[in-house]
């Protein structure tokens, strides 16, 4: 008998395609979702690179300085871009869902759980790429004091990483070591 | 065709679910870099009040810190020891 | 075949309810981060008044987490003591 | 076998409609953390005028809360008090 | 078989069009903030000038209230008096 | 039996349309609060200006709130004058 | 029985489609905030300049009101005048 | 009866394509905000300059609008020269 | 009757993909509107470089907007050269 | 009557996938404008230092527009060399 619950409707149209078909749909959806992340390194690193300009203006003598502290305050804000792109491109590559046995509705809505989680790496992207300005500004000022300027900015960089780590872990989790099929 | 059950569908919304919940990592990832770059710059300025300027950052920072964690948590709670499908 | 019931919708779609509500998690996040940054900057500038820089801190961070626990309580709600449930 | 009504659908989209209102948490967390950023640097800055700065930024951050606690009364009333399903 | 009715369709997408409408509460939450912080750093400047400053204060932050009204307005009106379900 | 007619789902459709409309009031919210806060600092820096500067503030802040209004327009639109329906 | 017709989906869809369009204008609503708070500034410090600062502030904000007027131009279209359900 | 077509669901979504699109509007309306706010700022300060500010402002404008129009160019063409229905 | 093709859903969530390519605009449009306003502050305190504060604004501009050409191009893509529905 | 296959439902949302991955593009955009601007203010203040300015400007720039490439190169696979559907 065909439903006539527009619910049930849809979600009896989501299960006539095969498992496989549905899993990839969602990976396509949560590859673009986890890039959504870029949004982080690409507001900080351009903070870092302001502040760069800005203190080779300031103090050209130190441009030596202070590049280097922007390329490495960047390169560590750059993490959260790198960490969704390895997410999005096992999605799509190496996608692990698709072999694993179990409901396919809940197997497709872990790759968009997956891509959903790692958006939160905005937030360390533009924090350290902040820190990367702050570091470099600070550096141009003082460059005899680089060592301790660019020991509290990785310091505070560290701090500001972890929910991006918790947001891989999540995604890992959901496709990796999936708890939910198994209930 | 494989039928949908009720469990599958709480589940399946459970992995949305927990997705979203740690979308709130975006704030203290640009609260706590806020203050990492405030504590590298307050280091350049009063190299003598380092020991300071980092334990006031680190406060601030774990105060930061905290509703990133209770999205941790909730995304835990939803995979881990999910209390909806019991419910059922 | 065991169908999907009406509870079972309730139940998915407060999975999702609850990690939306965790999303406010940002403000505090970013609020908090800021109040450390200043608070860091404050005190590597006035040594001598860190006791109080710092409890204004703490003092305006815990006002700014309120918003991120409501966020909290209703996923909690939603997960452990869902009220929609029972009016079906 | 109790099939999906339309009561169930529209407590359904209730728990996500909660979980949205709650969103407008971000703002007072955001606001109010900057706030305690700038009460923690005034007092750090001119410590005779903790009291009159600390007042302030209190009742600034009062009603910065405002709009986050709307959000909480709209989630409130579609879990607790739901008039919706009264109409069906 | 009680199917799910068009009336019930119109009740459950006013739930998520309320919880919708909270979002806006963002906006007045972060720019009163930023007019608390702004407001008890020039009282540590200028103590003299607090009334004039509070006063100045409160009235920008009035305006700044409104479109956070105008989402809670909204919100009530799709829960309390929805006129869409009269339509049908 | 009553299934769900188009006009149902033009109507719900149109409840989601109003609540995201009202999501545009997060930009007067912010900007004018941040109106608020520079009105505040000015007050206190040069007392003697103050009907200049709030007349400033007041005059920028109304044309800040005018996408806030849009969104209130298109949202009342939707929920008390809908055009859609009258097409169907 | 009258089910859904494809007009009643791009009727139902332009809703949506409208108060999408609508959250453009958080933009000018932060930008013109931000012109108001500097003109109050400017007209506080130069206040022999007041009239060249408020004609500047005015002009700007204006250019920035256009991308909230492409917003609602597009959403009054989907209501008005939905070139659309022409196609049909 | 006349069920939904192809066409209607590719025209159902092109409306929520056009309204999506709109949302780029945002940016440039932040972006000329502020450029309108330093510019007020800056002739305030050098009044002897203000055809260059002024100039300078409007080209920077100018170059912030483009994105926004990208927006309404892809909406316009969604609405009313719908390429994808032809490929139907 | 002519029911929904495969055909039909790709070119209908290419509608839906076109739209949400252009909200990269958003960057662009605040960036660039950055710029703008340094720039006309720039030229304000240093009338005599204003060749090269705009040559470099403007070089600046040209990179910040590459992001939103990119959106553009996928979005004409989908459109006018859909290489999706020639995979079918 | 043909029915969707499952490559066309994986095509479509690919076609979904591609837009949501070019929102990255908002961070390049803004970030790169920022240091527009403030190269434009630097060479403002330093013209002799020009050269320098605007190649630290440049290198920060072209490693800010990364993640809005990796954005890019995904929605590029997803549209020209789609991995999903030869898993099918
Ligand atoms: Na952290
Ligand atoms: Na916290
Ligand atoms: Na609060
Ligand atoms: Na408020
Ligand atoms: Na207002
Ligand atoms: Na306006
Ligand atoms: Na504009
Ligand atoms: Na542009
Ligand atoms: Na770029
Ligand atoms: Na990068």
């Amino acid at each position: 008998m065909e439903s006539t619950n527009f619910v049930l409707k849809f979600l009896e149209w989501l299960m006539s395609f095969e498992p496989k078909a549905l899993i990839l749909s969602a990976s396509a959806i949560g590859a673009g979702f986890a890039m959504i992340a870029g949004i982080g390194p690409g507001i900080g690193q351009g903070y870092a690179a302001g502040k760069g300009a800005e203190a080779v203006s300031r103090n050209p003598k130190s441009q030596r300085e202070t590049t280097m502290v922007m390329l490495l305050g960047a390169a560590v804000a750059e993490t959260s871009g790198i960490l969704a792109l390895v997410v999005a491109l096992i999605m799509l590559f190496g996608n692990p869902l698709v072999d694993l046995k179990g409901a396919a509705l809940i197997i497709m809505a872990s790759a968009i759980g997956a891509g959903l989680s790692m958006i939160a790496g905005i937030g360390p992207g533009v924090g350290q790429g902040y820190a990367a300005g702050k570091g470099t500004e600070a550096v141009g000022k003082r460059p005899k004091l680089q060592s301790q300027i660019v020991r509290t900015m990785l310091v505070g960089q560290a701090v500001a990483q972890t929910t991006g780590i918790y947001a891989l872990v999540i995604s890992l989790v959901l496709l990796f070591a999936n708890p939910l099929i198994k209930l | 065709m494989e039928p949908i059950t009720g469990k599958a569908l709480v589940l399946a919304c459970s992995a949305i679910g927990a997705g979203l919940a740690m979308i709130a990592g975006i704030g203290p990832g640009i609260g706590q870099g806020y203050a990492a770059g405030k504590g590298a710059e307050g280091v350049g300025r009063q190299p003598e009040a380092q020991g300071d300027i980092v334990r006031t950052m680190l406060l601030g920072a774990a105060v930061a810190e905290t509703t990133g964690i209770y999205g941790l948590v909730i995304a835990l709670i939803l995979l881990f020891a999910n209390p909806l499908v019991k419910l059922l």
